[in-house]
């Protein structure tokens, strides 16, 4: 079973990479990254079991107390930027280049 | 059944640095909590440099009266080393260093909740003052900086990780000029940030699954009796040098490192530029050499990819740069890539792999010091709108003011790592080591080394050009009739280019002090 | 058995939920199928013996971060849908075909590596119990991240109020000086209230004061405004006369 | 001929042991002043000057201990650190050579830190004046006080930025800052020239310390130790403003006067005299190619200045042209081996004196005239401002070589030397002395004699009593000095340690045939200048003069010369290499950094500004590592 787990957090987390490619809305960018942080989630769970210790289940813990830390400062930014330009398209946001 | 739970022992004693510079923070953010508006930047100041100095002397007593430890401490999540104490000494002189920059006025945004050009901003900078919260959020960051190479397992390392980020992303967006830069960069650097560090914890579960364990001397033993070949293994690897190598700014890594240099307020900038990559540097080689030390035969040519392509961006786009901190920023990506000559020069025997750790450490001090230094000069450089950033506006500075120009000048050639100049010593040191990781009989890279070098030595003669052209745009062009002004400097910002300036100076002229405290510092190698 | 039909019902939900949440234009939606994935994976964890997870799961991602993003997003308006054309020349190949390559790698080199039978956690759990075990390892092992991840959430409260809350800098109006403020501009008196004669929507019909003409201040100027430009005037032309000058007057 | 004794490497404590302090003090001084900046406008010159002052003390007491020690014991290493690990150390050298430019510095350097209080009085950056000045005594002694050329390398670079920041130092000036950036060109040359000797010496010997290139200097061949001492002739004639690079020396009086006298007279400009007279014994042995080209450039120089010295009614180019000439007849002495090197610092000595003295002299004169530097807006001076006329006759005469005075020793000695080697050169020499007669009896008599010919708001007087001093005691040492040290031989025997002597100690003569013949053509110049400017009217502008007078004027036509044999063959040369360039046959040099210029600007294309492109980037770095990896291991 252990494979199978792995493959679907791999596929999730591809999908989670793929969706901050494409995706303009700085939100759902974001949301695409805590699809992956979830996947890395899955793969430790998994791997706790595999593994036969706790560990895994205690870092996917932290992984959410840190993502949610993480949300709460990325929501924060991309309000800001939102309040100044209106828009939260990460295409937006391109005044520094070259 | 009821097994009672032994007590967790801390060393309260080893950790006292990195203690002292979190409960400061926690200090400052009850300072902003209950104090009145108008005392608080008189509080947070003292507040901050006091525990940033207590905290280096905290480490300098750690060394002098005990020596550094060799067991990892706090339940073996923290690894308070000989390379750990040395890193965070830089890396505490250079917050203090980059606290006074930040204490300099107009740098930071009166309000950040106002939006840019409104009616509120205006009512709120007249009102003066600012987000004094700058003070405990850049303690916080330090205390990343110092959590993050001295983690002894993944997890203390990732939250290490974003403990220095989250700050650091926040204080990217508090600029007080260019807002509309300023939040960008913080945007981008947030986002980016982010995505690399779901890499890092990806790779971290595939070696959690590898290895069953994710404390770093773990993972080694178990590369030493497993399967050396694992998917798992080198995928997780894989990823968790994407986080890692992101954070210093490796090519293909690299992009975002020019634009929030550029829109970050400079004195963050500063820090970011030293303090981050010192740390971020010392993560990498506790990870490559103590978690993954049985499998250098492996990601060795990887990193020379890496390593090549990293000083070949950085010095060739460096070139065509019209904003001075964008080109400070491509100068910043190609000195990682000549870091990473020095990360891959390890050996089989410890005693040469202290030679090339001491050759990075001294590296490390030396970059990072001439680095504050000239962007503190660059916070100078004024245009009625805030920082001149664009070359063209340097044009004739040596004209202006030929002594600021002559330090900075002197910064550039210390990057550029001319004879006589620190920098010279830390590109000596690093490729020395280099190439005689390459003599070394059974070296997996041989004569690859050889050519890493030379690319290196090309790479460097590249990036001269770009900081000569500064350089001759200062003193040979003529100024520009409406040019910049030169900020009447305060005591905080000379002190910080004083600094910069005689450490790079007396390096340059006095390399030994140092290189042997470097060299003592790697004596032990990381603890395993 | 019950295993293997579980992960793969939750299995095809949960990449579908994924796919939905990358592929919809919406940004709510997108957030829905988050959020679905995000139960999917808890129930996931409770089939994986690790039943706390799930609950942290459930409470805090879906519970919470969940709601932070929905409430961000109502801040930011919720009609806001992507356009569907890409701007970046060659960006959605180019993510398309890092994205494939990169799963492929994974599902391949996952393929090919040997696991060992699943050791279980029954060894691991012990005579202690799941949840005493946990508390156990996060307790002792991991008590310094744990410490340490109190700096994070500090990190994020005051990060949060940096960016967000902006301090009051000149005195709040009270009632008092409201009222001052009243009698000395030149109407003490409360406006009139709109249309006591209406025949439609009443709110958006002016008055008519006791001499038979149209008082122009009782109608919302916002109203006044919405009625031009949606060409809601009404039939009597002195009404309408009234509420255009209201709307050019807004206008100005 | 005698070579010079060994180095002994010092242990014992004392003064030499600590002769560090020389170097730090005014270091710190100008550390102090650089980074308080503004807070320490009230104190900062007293600080300057106390360091200056402590930096002599040491010097003197270091002095006073050499000469306690026997001949043999003469040469004290003074071991510092070490420098680049297994490369160089870092030590001082206190020899006779070494202390007695050290005393020169620091002493006149004291007196004119003092002076410059007087003449700087009225300056807002007058603390910044002062720590450029303290930045230049502690290059300079470094340069001097170093034993080895590393060390020497960095002093010479130091004293030159510090030439730079002074020359400049009124920079809102336009033609300061351009004269500040043609010294900093010209030096470069030949610095360019000392790397590169250097480098040679480097890679020949493996050293660059003064005591093991005594012992390997001699193993190398014939030609190699030619390309050195040419090489490192190159940057004394950079440092020194010796021909072809003197072009820079006359436009550096822009700056203000006290650093005119203390730069560009007593001290830096001396330092290429050094460099010869340090490394003769290793690269200039004598009879070489290399000393002769130093003998010819010296003497050629000489000429050079003289000529140019008769033409400048700027009295500060006046005095300029006159030390270009007389550091040639110091590097003809040098030129000619051990016989010569004694009257070569002797002359470098006293000249320091008597050319500081008539400097601030002249400084002095500006600060009564409004800042004026045209002498034919001057005349009749010598009424009002009585100390400043006696001090600077007394230069006068000395710089004339007046029979008895400093000057009067020291180039007779070099003159004389110069004879009995090389005939040619030395008959040159007496014909410079002619000259020099004659140009700085113009000087004289059109600033203190004759008419007034002042601008109407003008209104001379004598200066402040802290400028008058220094002028006092350096024309004391104008007067004794010369005979002192020549008279007896006591500077040859001094010396000998450092530099070696001849085996048979030249006697005085004061009835040589070059001797008189020196004398009679100065008092021809003196009474030819006597009747032009002494007894004649002074035009009050300058008269349309003849093709020489042109010729001088235009400073020998150096400016066009260096056009015409340098930039224009090198546009020249430009243009071919476009030409070539541009048929893609050559160039490749071009070529490269253009294709790096356009790979950079293509390069810079991929930043295009879009995070979500970044992000692209990131995966596929991923991707591009993960396989990789996998690829590696599994090979």
């Amino acid at each position: 079973m252990t494979a199978h787990y792995l493959v679907l957090s791999g596929l999730l987390f591809a999908i989670g990479a793929m969706g901050v490619l494409i995706r303009r809305n700085a939100i759902v960018v974001f949301m695409c990254v805590e699809l992956m942080l979830n996947a890395c989630n899955l793969a430790f769970v998994t791997f706790a079991r595999q593994n036969g210790n706790l560990e895994g289940q205690i870092i996917a813990f932290f992984v959410m107390v840190v993502a949610a830390a993480e949300v709460v400062v990325g929501l924060a930014i991309i309000v800001t930027i939102f309040r100044t330009r209106r828009s939260a398209s990460v295409d937006d946001a391109n005044l520094l280049k070259y | 059944m009821n097994p009672i739970m032994q007590a967790p022992t801390i060393e309260y004693g080893t950790l006292a640095p990195m203690l002292l510079v979190f409960g400061a923070a926690v200090l400052g953010v009850l300072v902003e909590a209950f104090a009145p508006r108008y005392l608080r930047k008189v509080m947070q100041v003292p507040l901050t440099l006091v525990s940033l100095g207590g905290a280096f002397a905290l480490v300098l007593v750690q060394v002098i009266m005990r020596g550094a430890p060799t067991e990892a401490v706090a339940m073996g999540a923290v690894a308070v080393d000989g390379p750990a104490l040395f890193i965070w000494g830089v890396i505490l002189v250079l917050s203090f260093v980059c606290v006074l920059l930040v204490n300099d006025e107009g740098h930071f945004v009166a309000s950040a909740a106002a939006v840019p050009g409104s009616a509120d901003e205006e009512e709120a900078e007249a009102a003066g003052g600012g987000h004094t919260e700058i003070y405990p959020l850049l303690l916080f960051a330090v205390g990343g900086m110092m959590l993050f190479p001295a983690a002894h397992d993944l997890l203390t390392m990732f939250v290490g990780l974003e403990v220095m980020s989250l700050p650091l992303y926040l204080m990217c967006g508090l600029a007080r000029r260019r807002r509309l830069l300023s939040q960008e960069s913080s945007m981008k650097y947030f986002l980016l940030g982010a995505f690399s560090s779901a890499f890092f914890l990806y790779g971290t579960a595939m070696l959690y699954g590898y290895a069953g364990t994710v404390s770093l001397p773990g993972i080694n033993k178990a590369l030493a009796g497993g399967a050396l070949l694992d998917p798992l293994l080198l995928i997780g690897f894989a990823m968790l040098g994407v986080g890692l190598l992101f954070k210093i700014g490796a090519a293909p890594f690299q992009a975002w490192k020019p634009d929030v240099y550029q829109g970050a307020p400079t004195p963050i900038t500063a820090l970011m530029a030293s303090g981050t990559l010192v740390a971020a540097m010392g993560a990498v080689l506790r990870v490559f050499w103590v978690g993954l030390g049985n499998l250098d035969w492996n990601w060795r040519p990887v990193m020379w990819a890496v390593a090549a392509l990293t000083m070949i961006v950085g010095a060739v786009l460096a070139i065509t740069q019209t904003d001075i901190k964008r080109m400070l920023a491509y100068s910043s990506i190609a000195h990682a890539g000549f870091l990473l000559i020095g990360v891959m020069a390890t050996f089989d025997k410890s005693q040469q792999n202290a030679g090339s750790l001491s050759a990075i450490l001294f590296y490390l001090l030396v970059y990072s010091f001439t680095t504050v230094g000239a962007f503190a000069i660059v916070t100078m450089v004024r245009d009625p709108g805030g920082e001149a950033g664009h070359l063209s506006r340097w044009a004739g500075l040596g004209k202006r003011s030929p002594l600021l120009a002559g330090v900075f000048a002197f910064f550039l050639l210390a990057f550029a790592g001319i004879p006589l100049t620190s920098g010279f010593f830390g590109k000596y040191a690093v490729f020395a080591a280099a190439l005689a990781s390459g003599s070394e009989s059974g070296d997996s890279l041989g004569g690859w080394m050889t050519g890493l070098v030379v690319l290196g030595v090309v790479a460097s003669a590249v990036a001269a050009f770009f900081y000569v052209r500064v350089i001759v745009l200062m003193f040979f062009s003529e100024p520009a009739a409406d040019g910049p002004s030169i900020a009447e400097p305060s005591m905080g910002t000379v002190a910080v280019i004083a600094v910069a300036a005689l450490v790079t100076v007396g390096v340059g002229l006095f390399p030994q002090p140092m290189l042997d405290v470097a060299h003592q510092a790697a004596a032990n190698l990381f603890i395993r | 058995m019950g295993e293997t039909i579980t992960f793969w019902v939750l299995a095809v939900v949960s990449a579908g939920a994924a796919l939905g949440m990358v592929f919809n234009r919406k940004a709510v939606y997108s957030a829905l199928m988050l959020g679905t994935v995000m139960l999917c994976l808890a129930v996931m964890y409770a089939v994986q013996d690790a039943p706390f997870l799930a609950a942290v799961q459930i409470i805090v991602y879906t519970g919470a971060v969940m709601m932070l993003f929905l409430f961000v997003l109502m801040l930011v308006g919720v009609d806001s849908s992507d356009s569907l054309v890409e701007t970046l020349k060659g960006q959605r190949f180019w993510a398309a075909i890092a994205a494939i390559g990169f799963a492929v790698l994974i599902i391949v080199a996952v393929g090919n590596a040997v696991f060992a039978p699943q050791a279980g956690l029954e060894a691991a759990v012990g005579p202690a119990g799941y949840i005493r075990s946990l508390a156990l390892l996060l307790f002792t092992k991991y008590v310094f991240a744990f410490e340490i991840t109190s700096a994070l959430l500090i990190t994020a409260a005051l990060g949060a109020m940096v960016l967000a809350h902006r301090e009051r800098l000149t005195e709040k109006a009270t009632q008092k000086d409201l009222s001052r403020a009243r009698f000395l501009g030149d109407r003490p008196s409360p406006l009139p209230g709109p249309g006591t004669y209406a025949r439609n929507n009443a709110i958006d019909m002016p008055a008519l004061l006791p001499d038979g003409s149209v008082a122009e201040d009782s109608v919302n100027r916002y109203i006044a405004r919405y009625d031009v430009e949606q060409g809601h005037l009404p039939e009597d032309p002195r009404l309408a006369e009234a509420i255009q000058h209201k709307a050019e007057e807004d206008s100005k | 001929m005698e070579s010079p004794v060994e180095i002994v490497q010092h242990t014992a404590g004392g003064v030499i042991g600590v002769s560090w302090l020389m170097i730090a003090f005014p270091l710190l001084g100008a550390a102090i002043l650089l980074i308080l900046g503004r807070k320490t406008d009230r104190w900062g010159h007293l600080l300057g000057v106390a360091m200056s002052l402590a930096s002599f003390v040491v010097a003197v007491l270091a002095f006073f201990e050499l000469l306690g020690l026997s001949a043999e014991q003469r040469r004290q290493a003074v071991h510092l650190y070490e420098f680049i690990p297994g490369m160089a150390d870092m030590g001082l050298l206190i020899d006779p050579l070494s202390i007695s430019f050290a005393l020169l510095i620091t002493g006149v350097g004291s007196l004119i830190h003092i002076y410059s209080i007087g003449y700087m009085s009225h300056d807002p950056d007058r603390r910044r004046f002062f720590s450029y000045l303290n930045l230049f005594v502690a290059a300079m002694l470094l340069l001097v006080l170093a034993d080895n050329y590393l060390g020497l390398f960095i002093g010479w670079e130091g004293v030159g930025l510090a030439s730079y920041l002074l020359i400049g130092f009124w920079q809102f000036k336009p033609s300061a800052a351009v004269a500040a950036k043609k010294a900093f060109v010209v030096n470069r040359v030949g610095d360019f020239g000392l790397l590169v000797g250097m480098f040679i010496m480097w890679s020949a010997t493996g050293t660059f310390a003064f005591a093991e290139l005594s012992e390997k200097a001699g193993g190398l061949s014939q030609p190699m130790v030619t390309a050195i001492g040419l090489l490192l002739l190159l940057g004394a004639c950079g440092k020194s403003a010796q021909l072809p690079l003197q072009s820079w020396l006359l436009d550096a009086m822009e700056g203000p006067t006290p650093v005119s006298a203390l730069i560009h007279a007593a001290t830096m400009v001396t330092a290429g005299v050094y460099l010869v007279v340090r490394s003769g014994a290793f690269f200039f042995p004598e009879g070489s190619p290399q000393a002769l080209a130093v003998a010819i450039v010296g003497a050629a120089t000489l000429l050079a200045g003289a000529i140019i010295g008769c033409a400048k009614d700027d009295i500060k180019k006046g005095l300029a042209g006159s030390t270009m000439s007389q550091i040639g007849y110091m590097m003809l002495g040098a030129g000619l081996g051990p016989a010569g090197y004694a009257f070569a610092i002797g002359h470098l000595i006293t000249h320091g004196f008597f050319k500081a003295d008539m400097f601030l002299g002249a400084g002095s004169v500006m600060h009564g005239m409004n800042d004026e530097v045209d002498m034919r807006k001057y005349g009749a001076l010598r009424k009002y401002m009585p100390i400043t006329f006696v001090t600077f006759m007394v230069g006068y005469l000395a710089i004339i070589g007046f029979p008895l005075l400093s000057g009067y020793f020291t180039k007779d000695g070099i003159i004389e030397t110069a004879v009995e080697h090389n005939q040619v050169l030395g008959w040159l020499a007496v014909i410079g002395a002619g000259i020099t007669g004659f140009y700085m009896s113009r000087m004289i008599f059109m600033t203190f004699f004759g008419e007034k010919r002042w601008a109407e708001d003008a209104h001379p007087h004598e200066s402040p009593t802290v400028m008058t001093v220094p002028l006092i005691i350096l024309s004391i040492g104008s007067i004794f000095l010369g005979g002192y040290l020549i008279l007896s031989n006591r500077l040859m025997l001094w010396l000998a340690p450092a530099v070696g002597r001849p085996e048979e100690l030249p006697q005085f003569h004061f009835a040589s045939t070059p001797g008189l013949a020196t004398l009679a053509l100065v008092a021809v110049g003196a009474a030819y200048a006597w009747m032009k400017y002494g007894r004649a009217e002074v035009p009050a502008v300058q008269p349309r003069g003849s093709f020489l007078t042109t010729f001088a004027r235009r400073d020998l036509y150096g400016d066009a010369l260096n056009e015409s044999l340098f930039m224009r063959p090198g546009q020249w040369l430009t243009r071919i290499a476009v030409f070539f360039d541009n048929r893609g046959i050559d160039g490749v040099v071009n070529g490269l950094a253009a294709g790096i210029g356009g790979t950079s600007g293509r390069l810079r294309r991929i930043q295009t500004g879009f995070a979500r492109t970044y992000a692209l980037s990131i995966l596929i770095g991923a991707a591009l590592l993960t396989g990789a990896l996998l690829l590696v291991g599994n090979i």
